[in-house]
């Protein structure tokens, strides 16, 4: 968040990419799209283009991370070397380290893990074209592969970011956004219970100004639910 | 009876402590443990501080010095934040790489300081897009007794407010300043046990919680960094509350911040 | 039955239907599965493409940045190729490094790729001595169902093919222009089924196969690269009949490639 | 391959090096060098220096490189910093990676592997001094190291390559060959049965010139074979 | 050692921080600092701050290292990132690695390993602030945090060098003549039996200097050893 | 009987032996096994050597690059040492790092060559502040029959002997000279078997020996590193004579390493 700018993000309530402040980017999910994983999903939102696979439950590797009684959740989420305008060199770094972390704890919250004690459930995410909001939609992308794979879950979890330009609070924030913007906030939700599993924040809210990201990252995804659904239907429909 | 026998009935315990509004120690539960900060104490670094935050035990100290800056902030200085989880502070810390929980721990510490913009990074251009400061918080864990990430966080903006631009050493000016501190940030983590949420858990606590929840205020009492951890959910009520909480208590540690100050 | 036992089936069956110039789907011994070409799906890239062959799917993307040329080449740009084997395209691929395959796999397609002079390194010298651009190819693997030497080899290729030099983001030139291309190489990956040879092998073949024979050929039907895989042996007849069937079989995939080019 | 180049490397048929096309450079192989391996060799080829050392059958670890069925062997190619002009540094990189890799494939077809099940044989290649061709010249005193620990073998594996400069295929390039000329093509066969259990191409070959390239190197090994026998006889006699 | 230098480190025997040739630095050692750590230590010695924190006996990892008939002690140096001028990049590197592994050694000597079969003692040292000489303080500090920790042992083991400066042989060398100074000769030993458990020598010693060097050394360790009693005896003290 | 039974006897009988004065190879407490040197067999390194120590044998190359002189020595060349436990050399030299062992004997050597003097640095001194030659020593255990620690001592001082710096190769001078040597360090290394000490310790004395002492002299008598090593001890009076015993012993090397500067 570079928070000071003079550049001019919103002109009379219209942002630079024509959206308005509580409007999605377009998204486009698909599930069921590779042929080895266990469920799979490929998602654009925006320029963002994600791949996400499961595999399992399956025995857990390395041995001292299982749980006697539960399975874990192992995520892992990559950005491609080409992902980016500068090229990434390949492996985890720190940031995707952590991503892969707390993405990792927030499915442990829906998947059944105590159906499946000592097991593994491997969630592979692969950012190949990234434009801001790809944790959210890694996120999004690997709870329709983890239904995809019809692993037991209390519910999928829609991953949405509010944030803040030129003063006002806005939806899920393009990369001109995030990059000059004034502050960035993931969040994922149980929509069924309304549950915080992954909220973050990068720089300056007021306290008022919280509240209105809270709301509308909220009711982004509930938006985005919708979309998932439709795409499992679709996927079943496809199949049958 | 079995470890797993002996944490159930801790968790339960503590569970309906909390429902009370109690905690095992005799605390409240949005009371925060007693803070004590020292600061100066090495000679070798830029700045330094130790913080004990109840038994929690945190040195931390700040190095200075000269680099590039990035490409795309040609006139701004660098900051790195890095944690030591020393085996000597925990038994469950491992002398081999303990990634996870030391990534996520530093880059929150990171976070609070750097989007509060505590430090002036502008006013560490030394020759714009050539020669930069780059100042390195490093965070050394030495008694782990819960509430890491409040606890270097306040150590890292004690020995920041602490430090001194070594202008001598480097040949960059006669004189030696004070490095220029915007603002203060504290953060303050709350945990969920069972249906009750408490402020600043004590590693006990920390063992038979479900969530963490971290969010950095500046003094203006503006939000600046948070995080939700671990694999439980807090309800959206209870993020919006605590948020206001740690407005309310986050005085005790600003108050031990400024005492240094003075 | 055990998996052991189920193996030996498997691989009787796929043996028996080899011997008879069949295959499990249908294909004969030398005939490639259904190919598809896409490129320029990647906007960060300066060059991608997406290959599927059959069920096997690599998408590969070259960026291009400006460099140091090497000490014994002063006038040449250089090339770096990697593969991804991403987690989710097989049970099998690790999280952890799958060091040796993926090694041999990029080193293979590398030297393909390379000794092929599909690229004009002399054209990507900015500065003699001083800077250069350097081509980086990266794979990533989405779904691995077979052969991923020749999916591999036909991605990068027709990446190559797709990409543009970006002279005005580094300021080199006020135009950008496409990467200069010299020549089109094919690899064709032969595996050793019992007493037979088969073309284009699937998962399934890879797994009772054993050993593996790649050669890459340019446009003109002359050799590029070769290379023996896996702990199995060929003759030194059915080498050289497998290098006379690459010329006769990559026709399809080099179509698939000018396709693209239209 | 530098492969376009003016360089004359060959003038009447004859090489810079005084060698004709068909004509290995000087080869000595003395097996038994070492006192701790179970098996050992010394070669020079021209002017290369290799050690090889086999230990085994032995316990395999780690453990999960186990077969249950089989032996495996664990060759592991190395150059020391001191065997290049420019100072190599120390450790596997990922050319010794993918050497020692299909090394240790090509000895698995030779080895008595299913005599030996869950073991492992180490087999450990160290390049003292490099000059073109030493994969060929590991390979070559590695399977003289393991005649030499008497491990179970088929055959033992020569290994030469044949390689183009100027537009004629050669044996056995030379550094300056290799450096300059047009292609390098590595092999490693089984005399016995004639079978390829290595074989690499780099540069540039005419469909006819591969046939010849094969026909030299074959040709290679099985001279190298002879040199190989001999040198197991001298140790045997030496010892006796 | 830079060896030869023209700085005046002794001037009329007294040295440039007030001290004589046989005279320690100040040192002061508190015991039980710390309140996870089974034993715990601080010590400061000159401007030298030490953190010494041991774990044990308990089960060893990784299990490759657990020996059948005895507890193996692992110990661990490290220097903060802060404690030297220069910013010291954070993990053990090849001095660290030598540290520990010496030290390690020097406690499987006194500690009782053989009463614990196939355990770990965990001993962590944390240098803080760095001035020459911080391997003994941290050895040093180490044996206290064991004593501490009431892990049985033959002995403490005090650790002090002794070197030279301007061809004078001193004892506890400082920043600036570890620096500019001839030799170093850290020495630890037990004390009821005069043993010698770690010793190295970096430098210029004639056989002479080299007799007066370990004399001056082993009294060095003897007037610790007293410093190390006096702070266990506050110790137990406070706890009662 | 148990590999541990074995061991013990071997033990017991080697314990008494030495008290005898004796070894199980014929030889006396302080006497070396045969040592031989040879040099100059590698031309790719700017100097080499091979000793041969009983039957443990070490290859010993130097390589010479130019580079940039440390800031706290602006006039002074570099001086890497690293040893390689090739598996050859020894069963239990795992392919993977053996760190701890490998970097004792790698230290121990360079301080023995370092502290000496023995190389002239400020000889390799090419432009104040900005130019100098590194001089990296490589140790190559072929053969590992005990007491690596002085048989690569031998060898980098050999090595070194033999050294020339190529300054034709790098445009420093039109002529390449030796590389200047100051003094030659000998290190002796003597083990704790029982209550006795001995020199030149073999493999099967070492696996049976509590403590090990190296020493390092100049050729004038003087001490210039030393190491104890392993979890037992020696005895303040056994660390004094096994100091005079080398200076009393090393003779024998110190012949080896001149016969072959003649």
């Amino acid at each position: 968040m570079a928070g000071q700018t003079d550049m001019e993000l919103i002109k009379n309530g219209i942002r630079m990419d024509g959206r308005k402040p509580d409007e999605l980017r377009e998204v486009k999910i698909v599930a069921g799209v590779l042929d080895n994983a266990d469920g799979s999903c490929y998602l654009e939102w925006g320029n963002n283009k994600v791949y996400a696979g499961v595999f399992g439950p399956m025995e857990c590797h390395p041995r001292h991370k299982q749980k006697a009684d539960r399975a874990i959740v192992q995520a892992r989420y990559t950005m491609a070397p080409f992902s980016v305008n500068d090229r990434k060199r390949p492996g985890l770094d720190r940031r995707s380290t952590e991503i892969s972390y707390i993405v990792s704890q927030a499915f442990e919250k829906v998947v059944m893990v105590e159906d499946f004690p000592k097991a593994s459930i491997r969630v592979d995410m692969q950012v190949v074209e990234a434009h801001a909001g790809t944790r959210c939609a890694a996120l999004t992308a690997a709870s329709v592969a983890l239904a995809d794979a019809g692993i037991p879950m209390r519910d999928m979890i829609p991953s949405c970011a509010a944030g803040k330009v030129n003063d006002v609070v806005v939806l899920d924030l393009n990369k001109e956004e995030d990059n000059y913007g004034q502050a960035d906030l993931p969040l994922a939700i149980i929509p069924s219970t309304g549950e915080v599993v992954l909220l973050q924040l990068d720089g300056h809210l007021t306290p008022d100004e919280f509240e209105q990201a809270m709301d509308l990252a909220t009711s982004g995804c509930m938006e985005l639910y919708k979309k998932m659904r439709h795409a499992l239907e679709n996927s079943y429909g496809g199949k049958a | 009876m079995s470890n797993d026998s002996v944490s159930n009935l801790m968790k339960g315990h503590m569970e309906s402590l909390a429902k009370e509004g109690k905690r095992a120690d005799g605390r409240g539960i949005n009371e925060y443990r007693k803070v004590k900060i020292e600061i100066g104490m090495i000679s070798t670094a830029e700045g330094s501080a130790m913080v004990h935050l109840g038994k929690t035990k945190v040195l931390c100290g700040i190095k200075m010095l000269i680099g590039t800056p990035y490409g795309d902030s040609p006139g701004s200085g660098t900051m790195t934040t890095s944690t030591e989880l020393a085996p000597l502070a925990d038994q469950s810390f491992d002398p081999g790489p303990p990634r996870e929980q030391s990534i996520e721990l530093s880059r929150v510490v990171d976070r609070g300081i750097r989007e509060s913009r505590m430090i002036d990074f502008d006013g560490l251009c030394i020759e714009h897009g050539v020669k930069v400061w780059m100042v390195y918080i490093d965070l050394h864990i030495l008694d782990n007794n819960g509430n890491l990430f409040d606890c270097c966080t306040l150590a890292a903006a004690a020995a920041l407010s602490n430090a001194t631009i070594p202008n001598i050493q480097h040949g960059i000016a006669d004189k030696d300043v004070k490095l220029p501190i915007n603002c203060w940030p504290i953060s303050c983590t709350f945990g969920k046990l069972g249906d009750s949420v408490i402020l600043d858990a004590t590693s006990d606590e920390e063992s038979v919680m479900s969530a963490r929840f971290t969010v950095a205020h500046d003094e203006n009492g503006n939000l600046r960094a948070a995080q939700k951890g671990m694999n439980g959910s807090f309800t959206d009520a209870e993020i919006r509350e605590a948020v206001k909480t740690a407005r309310a208590s986050d005085n005790v540690l600003r108050e031990a911040l400024k005492g240094i100050q003075e």
